[in-house]
């Protein structure tokens, strides 16, 4: 009997031996580096939102690097991959602020992983940049509460769903809106709430809302009922490209010939290739988009370096990298050394520092990048077109 | 260190989970695959009790275990009765953990739903998980050598020998499902405490096969086989954090090869020792047998018995 | 109800979906009383046993048990008001130790409670020490001390067949269904068998029915008490051993009908 | 009135992507009484190997579905012969059989997600179009899996019932170790079984990718058509088929009159009660459990 337990007390402590081996080799490293976090869905089947933004990032810290780093500071970026579950995001996070001393963390790119975040990165007085996660309570929790540590480079949905409502009533002209929301996202509740809002104040009636559960494949009972709704425009704002992309062929198949708009969960070249067809003519809002003029030269670049396709999650996980360079800047010139609670504050009181997409100012009240505009596209023979552009002061 | 803590809390988390389903797959030979759905129940349950209720957190947790415990009778009563046995008992849990979960997912504005349960302070550090997990491991060793343990293996080895041997059949099982459903609320309720966040996402399918897995692969009818096993599948997929996509692949391939190969598990159908009462029972005897004294005939019932 | 017998079986009948498997048996036995029960392959004999053990339920007649009717009682119910069995094929529990199969027998229904088997009281621990001692002296009843640790799976097969006789032994029944003990076994094996059986029926009280084909083992353990013999689920006789055995009935049962000599020329040829 | 029909219709067409998937899990249930989980897996294979038939190879739809049928018949009977066949010949209890099908499942999964990446695909030759009948569409493809599911329910019912291979599965079904000694020749009846049972999950993967879109994770419809074979019947191929519709229309009615929301939950409570109150199904066989 002894021989065995013997065996087997020594298997399991050289795993613990081993485990914290690597919990230190990757603890230290030179001090005059910075570690920046990313997490991001790598895996999965949204795997397309993180892989562009990693490898976007990790060009900009090469260029960086070539040129002294940031205040005279080599950068490391740490990326760990999310596959689109809350629980993995936490601890992929407590990961990258407790063991891996980053400095801040850029991303996760979804309001689900990233709301509740809130606390951990106050605890952790870490700074957290999120990418895309539109939802309000991602920086502001529901009783109004600031999360001091929590910021993001896009705009809020509020006011997606504001510009949507905007366009579908004056430019578009509609009447009687119908919803399909995901139930379970976050996003896809925000968009509705706020885009009901604005649309009643116009005058326009929303006939009808039908929800489903994220991962569903079968819509035609909802479009079916929706159909019969007397609507005149059907506003499906899906958190990815697969859930519009399986409803509008549905509709098709369905025979329903409805003006459909949605909001940047749509945005994934995979969505021209599944549904193009369906969805010609559709309208769907987005923050920057690869299509606009100005970053053609870039896109031709990293599509030449990588072979793979630019996507508007990399730009925005290039404005969160923009904004960390100005915050550790600005914290090594006030504090002598990049100090987190330093990077929060310079954060807190950024204006107009340089971005990739535009100038920066943070909104110091809400941790919301102050007046992002939001680009109306259309799909026009199953390609991006650019018809408006929506900035929040008007 | 806070991230290698961090893997062990939720090692510990895990040891305590896998514990009460060694004792139900293990021991009594019923196997679930719906255990993330307790897990969920004692989460959401102590959590609830603690925002709303003020309940210590002390408190909370065991209460969350009898929330789980209290629940494995919605699904166990009617299946024993029915006698649901293998594949069917398995796609039942599977069922019941699915139902709640998606309950859960339709439960927006009162405990957040899909978008989860946020405002849980983090109460659960490694002197805790320690605490918890050696009392379950205590409490798990103690009950396998128990009468009610042995009924247990006699319910797996041949059920209609055990019920003729005076074993309730129902009763027993519906006690192994008990255990397992309440020590998988205690770890949900320290999940919950550590996580200090709860989403139904976090309790689906893949959940409830890693915890199987972990009792199968560790060994059946043993305690240390599945709580060595139980640690290893919270840190391996850490340190195989950097293979991404290819954990998975190594993950299920790991699964064949083990049932291929070595179906026992790791320390299958061998307890490593039998404890102190034994010894002091062979003493007896084997001092008896140096006087020779004619065979007592077996004397009546047992006092004590009706 | 002193003098109401043990176990008394009226006109008891089961059929398995048309097959009339058991049909209007009745037979009675007393405490401390021996019986046999004999017949030839599929007479039905199992079958009586299960009905009494509670694990088939009668389609007609009744079954009582110290005068009270057992029909549809649970067999671990039957198990603790005092009936025990073995079984035709060993039903031990094989990856749990010789002791521990016996000592299941007297703890099927645990001595303590739920909430001692993880915090074990002192009433537990004297619990846990008479289960042990009451086990330990089954087992050397049985002559089976010297493998008490050993997995009761790998035991060779005229031990299992004592070990399981323990067992039955432990519940403290008061009526004790032998189901074919000495199937498989040789000669000195029933011999030691037979003493075996003896001894337990000389010390203890229990009633006792026996299935048993080997005949001399049925003739020299129901010398002075009763057979039944079963054919075609019906009782054909009962007697002595040696009325039974002169009974032509019983013989052309077993047998198969006297046939004429030239009868069974023909059909040699054939 | 009408709206009542299309979500009849739609339920229907529901059900026979159920049905196709069910009567190949009911096949192997039938015969070797144990859930291959490692379903899901051969879907999948059989969505993308049709579909990079179509893309990569050009071929017209019929040879694509062909191969793929031909592809998913090799990976199933080599999961068969990799993954169960040691443990069904050790006589492993059954639910060791069921964590080796898991993994079998997780691991070829992962693989065509690394391999292929994990975004939708359109199958390009079959449209989805759809005629239309007095206001109720009615989608081509729907027509296609109902006609499909009753053929090859068919087909399978005369193979078993009729033909000697059918004996021999039947005969190992009840017991493999007598059918052996019988001279039934146990391996080759496994192939058979999860090779039929394999060609008919690649249709349904193909059937599955046409409808919806092609991705790794298109398995997760198994389940379902697990909880309709069970509803059903476990182990009876009509049962599967039964299961199916009737599910595909309760679900569809409960999204459409109830809310869509509750849909997966009112199917696995389905699954549930069925399994607690009526556990052999609606056509399911009693098993009695001999003493």
């Amino acid at each position: 009997m002894m021989k065995i337990q013997g065996r087997v007390a020594r298997g399991a402590s050289l795993t613990v031996l081993a485990l914290a081996a690597l919990a230190m080799l990757s603890a230290c490293g030179s001090s005059k580096t910075v570690k920046i976090g990313f997490c991001a869905q790598l895996t999965g089947a949204d795997s397309y939102v993180g892989q562009a933004a990693k490898l976007a990032l990790e060009d900009r810290i090469k260029e960086l690097n070539a040129a002294g780093g940031i205040a005279g500071n080599q950068v490391q970026l740490i990326s760990y991959d999310t596959r689109s579950e809350p629980a993995e995001a936490i601890v992929a996070t407590k990961r990258l602020i407790e063991q891996d001393k980053v400095v801040a963390v850029i991303g996760p790119e979804w309001s689900a992983a990233a709301i509740p975040l809130g606390p951990i990165s106050e605890a952790a007085k870490t700074p957290i940049v999120t990418t895309t996660a539109s939802n309000i309570n991602v920086t502001v929790d529901e009783n109004g509460k600031l999360q001091p540590y929590m910021f993001r480079t896009c705009f809020i949905d509020p006011y997606q769903g504001y510009a949507l409502a905007d366009f579908a009533y004056k430019e578009l002209g509609k009447r009687k809106a119908a919803f399909i929301t995901d139930v379970t996202a976050a996003y896809s509740k925000g968009i509705e709430q706020y885009f009901t809002a604005q649309f009643e104040k116009l005058g326009g009636k929303v006939v009808d809302t039908e929800g489903y559960q994220s991962n569903d494949t079968e819509f035609r009972a909802q479009v079916s009922k929706v159909a019969k709704s007397g609507l005149d425009l059907l506003v499906v704002p899906t958190a990815t490209y697969r859930d519009i992309g399986l409803i509008a062929k549905q509709a098709a198949a369905l025979g329903l010939k409805v003006q459909f708009l949605g909001g940047d969960g749509w945005v994934a070249d995979e969505l021209l290739g599944i549904a193009g067809k369906e969805l010609e003519g559709a309208y769907l809002s987005s923050g920057v988009s690869t299509e606009s003029p100005e970053f053609q030269d870039y896109n031709a670049k990293f599509e030449k370096a990588h072979n793979a396709k630019m996507t508007v999650y990399g730009y925005y996980a290039l404005d969160a990298l923009y904004a960390l360079e100005y915050a550790i800047k600005t914290s090594v010139e006030k504090t002598k050394k990049v100090d987190r609670v330093a990077v929060r504050d310079a954060l807190e009181t950024m204006k107009d520092a340089p971005g990739f997409t535009s100038k920066l100012t943070m909104e110091p009240t809400t941790h919301n990048p102050h007046n992002k505009p939001v680009v109306i596209m259309t799909i026009k023979d199953s390609k991006w077109q650019i018809v408006k552009t929506y900035t929040p002061q008007d | 260190m806070g991230y290698l803590t961090s893997i062990l809390i939720l090692g510990c988390i895990n040891i305590v989970v896998v514990l009460g389903l060694s004792v139900l797959t293990g021991y009594t030979g019923l196997f679930s695959i719906g255990h993330a759905g307790f897990m969920a129940v004692g989460g959401y349950a102590a959590a609830i009790i603690y925002i709303r209720l003020h309940v210590p957190f002390a408190l909370a947790l065991p209460l969350g275990g009898v929330a789980a415990g209290l629940s494995s009778y919605i699904i166990g009563y009617p299946a024993f009765r029915g006698k649901l046995r293998g594949d069917y008992f398995a796609i039942a849990t599977l069922g019941f953990a699915e139902a709640v979960r998606l309950l859960l997912n339709t439960t927006y504005p009162v405990i957040g739903g899909a978008y989860g349960l946020m405002g849980i302070p983090q109460k659960t550090n490694l002197p805790i998980a320690l605490a918890v997990a050696l009392l379950a491991f205590a409490g798990a060793q103690s009950f396998v050598r128990s009468q009610h343990g042995k009924n247990c293996v006699a319910v797996y080895d041949d059920e209609t020998a055990a019920q003729m041997m005076g074993v309730d059949l129902l009763r027993t099982k519906l006690m192994a499902l008990f255990i397992s459903a309440f020590y998988a609320g205690v770890a949900g309720a320290l999940y919950a405490f550590y996580m200090a966040y709860l989403s139904p996402s976090m309790f689906g399918i893949s959940k409830s096969s890693d915890l199987l897995a972990a009792v199968v692969f560790g060994g059946m009818q043993s305690i240390i086989g599945p709580v060595i096993i139980a640690f290893v599948t919270v840190a391996l997929p850490e340190l195989l954090r950097f293979l991404l996509a290819w954990r998975l692949v190594i993950y299920g391939l790991l699964f064949v090869v083990m049932m291929v190969f070595r179906p026992q598990g790791l320390l299958g159908y061998r307890e490593l020792d039998f404890g102190p009462g034994w010894r002091r029972a062979t003493a007896a005897v084997a001092s008896r047998l140096g006087k020779p004294r004619p065979p007592r005939g077996p004397q009546g019932p047992v006092e004590g018995t009706p | 109800m002193s003098d109401a017998p043990l176990l008394s079986l009226r006109n008891v009948s089961i059929s398995f979906g048309g097959v009339r498997a058991v049909h209007g048996v009745s037979l009675e036995l007393r405490k401390g009383e021996l019986v046999g029960l004999i017949g030839p392959n599929g007479a039905g004999k199992s079958t009586v046993l299960n009905l009494i053990s509670g694990s088939v339920r009668p389609t007609e007649g009744d079954i009582l048990f110290k005068g009270k009717s057992i029909v549809g009682l649970r067999p671990d119910v039957l198990s603790r008001i005092g009936i025990s069995r073995t079984f035709q094929n060993i039903r031990l529990f094989p990856q749990m130790t010789a002791f521990e199969n016996v000592a299941l027998g007297i703890h099927g229904k645990p001595l303590y409670s739920f909430a001692e088997s993880f915090v074990r009281t002192r009433r537990a621990w004297r619990a846990e020490a008479e289960v042990r001692e009451r086990a330990l002296s089954l087992l050397e009843l049985v002559d089976l001390t010297r493998y008490a640790k050993e997995r009761a799976g790998s035991l060779p097969y005229g031990l299992q067949r004592r070990l399981e006789l323990a067992r039955a032994m432990a519940t403290g029944p008061e009526l004790l269904l032998l189901d074919e003990p000495a199937a498989g076994m040789n000669e000195d094996e029933c011999g030691s068998l037979v003493e075996l059986i003896r001894r337990i029926h000389e010390e203890s009280s229990y009633g006792m029915i026996l299935i048993e084909h080997h005949m001399n083992v049925v003739m020299e353990l129901c010398a002075d008490s009763l057979i039944y013999v079963l054919n075609l689920g019906e009782i054909l006789a009962s007697g002595s051993p040696r009325e039974v055995q002169a009974d032509q009935r019983v013989i052309g049962a077993y047998l198969g009908a006297k046939r004429s000599a030239n009868e069974r020329r023909r059909r040699r040829i054939s | 009135m009408i709206l009542f029909m299309q979500q009849l219709v739609n339920g229907l067409s529901i059900g026979a992507v159920y049905a196709l998937l069910a009567v190949g899990y009911a096949l192997v249930y039938s015969v070797y009484n144990f859930t291959n989980w490692a379903f899901d897996a051969f879907m999948v294979v059989g969505a993308f190997a049709a579909y990079y038939c179509i893309t990569l190879f050009g071929l017209p739809l019929p040879v694509a579905i062909g191969l793929a049928m031909l592809v998913t018949a090799g990976v199933a009977v080599s999961v068969e012969v990799g993954a169960y066949r040691p443990l069904r010949v050790r006589q492993a209890p059954r639910l060791f059989m069921m964590i080796s099908a898991m993994g079998a499942s997780m691991a070829i999964v992962n693989i065509v997600n690394l391999a292929f990446g994990g975004s939708f695909r359109k199958f390009p030759e079959i449209s989805s179009a759809s005629v239309e009948l007095g206001g109720v569409y009615i989608g081509r493809m729907d027509l296609f899996a109902i006609v499909f599911s009753f053929v090859s329910l068919s087909a399978l019912w005369l193979l078993l019932g009729k033909t000697r291979i059918g004996l021999g599965i039947r005969a190992s079904a009840i017991d493999t170790v007598t059918a052996g000694l019988m001279g039934i020749n146990n391996n080759s009846v496994a192939i058979i079984v999860f090779g039929v049972s394999g060609v008919l999950s690649a249709i349904a993967g193909v059937f599955f990718g046409a409808k919806y879109a092609v991705y790794p994770y298109l398995g997760l419809v198994t389940t379902k058509a697990m909880i309709a074979s069970i509803i059903g019947g476990i182990g009876s191929l009509p049962g599967a088929v039964v299961g199916s519709l009737l599910l595909g229309v309760i679900e569809t009615f409960v999204s459409a009159y109830i809310s869509s929301v509750y849909r997966d939950l009112i199917s696995f409570t389905i699954l549930v009660l069925v399994l607690l109150f009526f556990p052999n199904g609606i056509m399911g066989a009693k098993t009695v459990d001999k003493l």
